[in-house]
């Protein structure tokens, strides 16, 4: 039979694969299939992109794909760590994963760096030592958009977000920049698709602007749905519905939208100008925010093992605290809970050609850190 | 063609030997796997004795599996964090003690399928999968937007819970805990098939009216079923959670229903170890599937096709042939 | 809260109802004639947008994406039907299952595996976008009139097809009694691959409507899928009546639910609370309903009773 | 004079404006079997089911053992003792010949609430079963797949199951269909002796066997009844002879 013949080749594969002594073993778990793929990828793709340009080759990379199910997510990092013996762990997309996964995976000594999912718990009293956010935490984006609303002299927004924890966590973000008063809130079903219904309240509320935080093909519907409304208020949200994987299926809609991020490919540095064009030639695509966090994470690490091997923990933390690399967001450092502290931009969706991309039209907030630091002690 | 019995407890000396073979090998990680395959098949063989046995076709078990999953989080997620339960009207503490918490699962989930079952058994037919699967639908939703215990986020538990004498973070030791459990009920499933109990509720899947002319209620022989069916799912979430250390929302998903009953499906539907070779394999596949290709669903689809064409009553049906009727 | 709100609300829940009917018709014409369980139509659905986005991406034309759209789902429906539905229909309602879902897998991941990871572009054309004025002066947007106007024509045209013509009157009998149009001399294999072809291509239809205003991607269908279940379940299976009925009662709960129970909550909770208890109360609300109506009627609204 | 063991009072019953019975008294005294004979949708099925419990009817009353049962359903009628068979078998197919018709001994010690001893190993119920297999003949084919089983076998395990629950009346519908000669003569003679231990309605086309069974006949048609009496009454009735041969001649 063809398939147990297929098990027993694989079973026997797995058998001979063992620990590796030398070198460095990164364990990544991300999302490379069903929805959601195109982030996972691209984190991959911007962290493989680093480790072929360093001139390492001692560096071992074991991706496996999570499906986006916590529960697989748990088993692989058991089997990274238990059976693959990985020294650094990497990958994360998705805050409920990145809960599910990170406090044990630090609890039994390893590193963790993860390149998107900042959840608040891991930021303030859950923070641990020998893990590092190389992207944000997860208020950040959300905390910059109701800074700009403040500086553009939004008097009256109308806010949403889907009814989840990292929903609740964005209002709770853009509300701590914003000062004006809110003509509605609204928690939308996680995975909503059709938005009419809030669109009226919108229309009806009398807002000067909306805040809007939906992930994925959500923004995607929200937005489209929003530009054939013939409501006409500005809109501002974090970057997920606006990144260059999407962008291009928003079309038309998102011209002229404000969103925030930490990254944009137009940032002026010669490390982004790079990085930019050997992710084009190598990929075939322009990169997105995940793409360059991808990156930067693994030039973080590559930049900490110059200096020590992650069996050296103490040394190893050090020079990852030390954040010595040239990041593709020009200045780089870590605060005391090994967040970044960055700054975080306004950016404008503009057409170039036939491609849907993004412009920096400013500085929302600088040398921003985040809300839940002061909570944390190692 | 062997036998049933005799494959039977060849699957389970097998399910045995690998672990085992992984402890002296240290592959700690195929532990893993197989207590992973070990609690879906639990899990199944709950189903499969509403679904083998009753009948009852419910796209909705993956709210027990949810709810013993949640009993374990929230317990222990209080006992983690040392605060109560509940006060008013009495206190409740949170424990650590897997006993305990399988206890509660099993009530919970027990309560719950009582309820559920009542208000479901008026329906038959398709009408009772969708209903069943509106009801998951409820404590998915439910589960989602409960802040209090995590939302979409989940629980997370630091440590494993204890078991009196066994280090339960040893992973054979939990394995073993999980395959005693499920040699104890699946033990429990072949005596209830053979039992007063399961001969009616066998009769009442087949010809309800001839149960009731015989002066027997088929439909509360059903709600049984399905209640004992529902506790033995919750205790499954129990493990599973504690396999994971970890409940989220996902427990409570209509895939997850699916896939409990795909076990069932693919190992063979009313056999008594149907549930646990369906688990096994599916587990299998996942695991070196995935590592095949990125599209490796294209490949699971296209095998579990071919389980439905040409190994109709699953795989032991096309290893045991048809059942033999009892002696 | 304005009435300009209410009825605009209520516009937007029929608006969604009649979309799902487009995908619940299909859904429940293939039970009711075949006896099938198809977890696969979700997938159909999904088919249906990537087609209409791939044509419109070439040809700039929305009408021949949704022809195309259609025409995509139908050829997959028909492949379907007949390379492995065909082989279920004798066996039990598990193996359908089994089946169907693995159809979703291999479509899903072959969908992704064609067009990528990322959503598709489908956008509303120039002639549809646009908010229009109705009277009361309320502002609407004018692709989602023409949504309603598109599914209450096909309907409209469902139901002549159901009772006026010899398909229909074949579509019927094979519901009342599957031998018996056999035994009338109907090409019943033919029958089904015909009903299978319009159940996708409306399936298709809706994901391409759908699909302008929303995200073209991978697993779209699913979601779409539980819903219309939710839809024939409640309309009673079988019936394109209880389908219509079934599909407004679910879009006008689920929009309405989601605008309204928020507000009925803050009247007597403190306002943050009152929006996120009465939005998870909403997004059970649908699933409540199914579950009523079911205690209530155990073969939904309009199903055959037993 | 005896009371009844089971009596119907002016049943009613229609379909829109089909009345399936109309107007139906009917009973069954100790020791006797009553046949219920008629042409083919004369309304017998109908009234089976009114009399079991499948069915409630429009007007009228049941009585068993001279209490009301109109309005219980099929499950307390069966526990208060109506013993029936049915006329397209409605037995667990995929089960073994025994297994029918220990279900029926589980029935009459009255509770399945007992989960964890295997039912074959119980003594007494198996013994209970085997009794009834062999009353009916059907001692050599326990171990056979119901499904597996002839027509007439199959009618012959419906009357065993029956046979288990002790009851005070049995409603046979259609026994003998199927059974062929030989078949037909065995049961014939098996349930003339069965009338002594509870008495039988029975629901029959074959008419050999209710000449040679029946106490009393009914010929039912069109939903009424028309004549009831000894069989000589019945061969020698011009309202029957019309309304049988009436088409025919």
């Amino acid at each position: 039979m063809k398939l147990k013949s297929l098990i027993l080749s694989t079973a026997l594969a797995a058998l001979a694969s063992g620990a590796s002594a030398e070198g460095v073993k990164v364990g990544m778990i991300t999302t490379l299939s069903g929805g959601g793929a195109g982030l996972g990828i691209d984190v991959r793709d911007g962290f493989m992109l680093a480790i072929g340009q360093s001139d390492r080759t001692d560096i071992e990379v074991v991706i496996e794909d999570d499906l986006r199910k916590p529960d697989v997510a748990v088993q692989l990092a058991d089997k990274m760590i238990q059976s693959e013996k990985v020294d650094v762990m990497t990958g994360i997309i998705w805050s409920n994963l990145a809960m599910a996964v990170i406090p044990s995976a630090t609890a039994q000594g390893k590193f963790y760096l993860s390149p998107n999912a900042g959840p608040s718990a891991l930021a303030g009293k859950g923070c641990h030592k020998n893990y590092f956010n190389v992207a944000w935490q997860n208020d950040n984006l959300h905390e910059a958009a109701g800074a700009y609303a403040k500086g553009t002299g939004y008097k009256n927004s109308f806010i949403l977000a889907p009814n989840y924890p990292a929903g609740q966590d964005a209002l709770t973000g853009y509300k701590r920049m914003y000062d004006g008063e809110l003509a509605g809130e609204i928690f939308t079903k996680l995975g909503q698709t059709d938005y009419a219904a809030e669109i009226a309240q919108i229309r009806a509320s009398g807002a000067d602007s909306v805040f809007f935080f939906l992930p994925g093909g959500m923004g995607i519907s929200f937005l489209k749905q929003y530009a054939d409304s013939g409501v006409d208020l500005p809109v501002v949200g974090p970057a997920f519905s606006f990144d260059q994987g999407i962008l291009q299926a928003v079309g038309d809609a998102a011209l002229g939208v404000v969103n925030t991020s930490q990254w944009n490919k137009d940032i002026d540095n010669a490390t982004n100008a790079a990085f930019v064009e050997t992710f084009q030639a190598e990929y075939g695509r322009l990169p997105s925010l995940y793409a360059s966090q991808g990156f930067d994470t693994a030039n973080l690490l590559i930049s900490a093992l110059e200096i020590a091997h992650p069996d050296d923990a103490d040394a190893f933390r050090t020079a990852l605290e030390a954040a010595n690399f040239d990041s593709t967001r020009g200045d780089f450092e870590f605060g005391p809970n090994h967040h970044p502290i960055q700054d975080i931009y306004a950016r404008e969706v503009i057409k170039e050609g036939d491609v849907y991309t993004n412009k920096i039209i400013g500085v929302a907030l600088e040398n921003h850190s985040d809300a839940y630091a002061v909570d944390c002690s190692f | 063609m062997i036998r049933e019995r005799t494959l039977n407890g060849l699957v389970l000396v097998l399910l045995l030997a690998v672990p085992l073979w992984a402890m002296f090998n240290d592959q700690p990680f195929t532990i893993t796997l197989a207590t992973r395959a070990v609690i879906f098949a639990l899990a199944a063989v709950g189903l499969n004795i509403a679904l083998g046995l009753g009948g009852l076709v419910s796209l909705g078990h993956a709210a027990f599996f949810g709810i013993g999953g949640y009993a374990m989080g929230i317990l222990a997620h209080h006992a983690q964090t040392y605060t109560p339960v509940m006060e008013l009207p009495f206190l409740i503490e949170g424990t650590k003690s897997m006993p305990v918490i399988w206890l509660v699962a099993m009530v919970t989930s027990g309560i719950a399928a009582f309820l559920i079952g009542i208000l479901s058994l008026r329906t038959a037919g398709v009408y009772f999968i969708m209903i069943t699967l509106a009801f998951g639908q409820m404590f998915y939703f439910f589960s989602i937007s409960w802040a209090a215990y995590g939302g979409e986020d989940g629980l997370l538990i630091y440590v494993r819970n204890d078991f009196p004498g066994l280090n339960t973070l040893v992973p054979i030791n939990f394995f073993a805990i999980c395959f005693t459990i499920l040699c104890l009920v699946l033990l429990l499933n072949g005596l209830l098939a053979r039992s007063p109990f399961g001969l009616a509720l066998n009769a009442a899947r087949q010809a309800p009216q001839r149960v009731q002319t015989v002066g027997l209620d088929p439909q509360r022989l059903k709600l049984v079923a399905f209640v004992i069916s529902g506790v033995i799912t919750g205790l499954a979430g129990a493990l599973f959670a504690d396999l994971n250390r970890f409940v989220s929302p996902t427990m409570f998903s209509w895939q997850m229903s699916g896939e409990i009953m795909i076990f069932i499906i693919l190992g063979g539907n009313a056999r008594l170890c149907g549930p646990v070779v369906g688990a096994v394999v599916f587990v299998m596949l996942e695991h070196f599937l995935g590592g095949l290709s990125e599209y490796w669903h294209i490949y699971l689809g296209a095998l579990l096709l071919l389980v439905v064409f040409f190994a109709r009553g699953g795989l032991v049906g096309l290893i045991a042939g048809r059942e033999v009727a009892h002696d | 809260m304005s009435t300009i709100l209410i009825i605009e609300q209520i516009l937007n829940g029929l608006q969604s109802g009649i979309m799902l009917f487009l995908m619940a018709a299909g859904l429940t014409l293939i039970f009711g004639v075949m006896g099938l369980i198809n977890l696969a139509h979700g997938s159909l659905y999904m088919i249906g947008a990537f087609a209409a986005a791939a044509v419109a991406g070439l040809t700039g034309s929305f009408v021949l994406a949704l022809i195309a759209a259609m025409a995509a789902a139908a050829i997959a429906g028909v492949l379907v039907e007949m390379l492995v539905i065909r082989r279920l229909y004798a066996t039990d309602h598990l193996d359908q299952v089994l089946a169907t879902f693995a159809l979703i897998l291999i479509f899903s991941e072959g969908t992704r595996w064609v067009f990528g990871s990322f959503p598709l572009f489908l956008d509303i054309p120039d002639y549809l976008s646009g908010p229009v004025t109705l009277p009361g002066g309320i502002q609407y947007p004018f692709y989602r009139l023409v949504l309603i106007c598109v599914g209450l024509l096909v309907a409209a045209g469902l139901g002549l097809l159901i009772t006026r013509t010899r398909i229909g009157i074949q579509i019927r009998a094979g519901e009342n009694d599957r031998e018996m149009i056999a035994a009338l001399g109907v090409d019943i294999s033919k029958l089904y691959t015909l009903v299978f072809a319009l159940g996708a291509a409306l399936a298709g239809l809706a994901g391409a409507l759908v699909g302008a205003i929303q995200s073209v991607q991978v697993g779209m269908g699913e979601p779409v899928l539980i819903l219309a279940f939710v839809v024939i379940v409640i309309g009673g299976i079988g019936s394109i009546k209880g389908a219509l009925i079934g599909a407004l009662l679910v879009g006008l709960t689920d929009t309405l639910g989601g605008v309204f129970l928020p507000q009925l909550f803050k009247l007597f909770m403190e306002p943050s609370a009152a929006q996120s208890s009465g939005s998870a109360l909403a997004s059970m609300a649908i699933y409540i309903l199914m579950g009523a109506v079911l205690i209530w009627r155990p073969t939904g609204l309009f199903g055959a009773r037993p | 004079m005896t009371e009844p063991i089971l009596a119907t009072h002016s049943l009613q019953k229609s379909f829109g404006a089909l009345m399936a019975t109309d107007d139906i008294s009917i009973d069954l005294y100790p020791g006797e079997i009553h046949a219920v004979i008629g042409p083919n949708g004369a309304g017998k099925s109908t009234l089976i089911a009114q009399i079991c419990g499948g069915l409630k009817p429009d007007a009228g009353r049941v009585e068993l053992l001279g209490k009301d049962v109109t309005l219980t359903n099929t499950l307390t009628r069966a526990k208060a003792g109506i013993g029936r068979t049915f006329q397209i078998s409605a037995l667990a197919m995929e089960d073994t010949v025994l297994q029918n018709v220990l279900l029926g001994a589980v029935g009459d010690i009255g509770s399945p609430w007992r989960f964890l001893r295997p039912v074959l190993n119980d003594g007494s119920l198996r013994s209970k079963a085997a009794d009834a297999l062999k009353r009916v003949g059907l001692q050599d084919h326990a171990a056979t797949r119901t499904s597996d089983l002839s027509h007439g076998q199959r009618r012959q395990l419906e009357v065993a199951v029956a046979l288990t629950l002790k009851p005070k009346a049995f409603v046979m519908d259609e026994p003998m269909a199927g059974l062929g000669a030989e078949g037909s003569k065995t049961l014939t003679g098996f349930l003339d002796g069965l009338r002594e231990e509870a008495p039988i309605l029975l629901v029959e086309h074959d008419m050999d066997a209710v000449f040679a069974l029946a106490d009393r006949i009914s010929v039912l048609v069109y939903g009424k009844i028309i004549e009831t009496g000894t069989v000589d009454q019945i061969k020698s009735s011009k309202a029957v002879r019309e309304a049988y041969l009436g088409g025919d001649a």
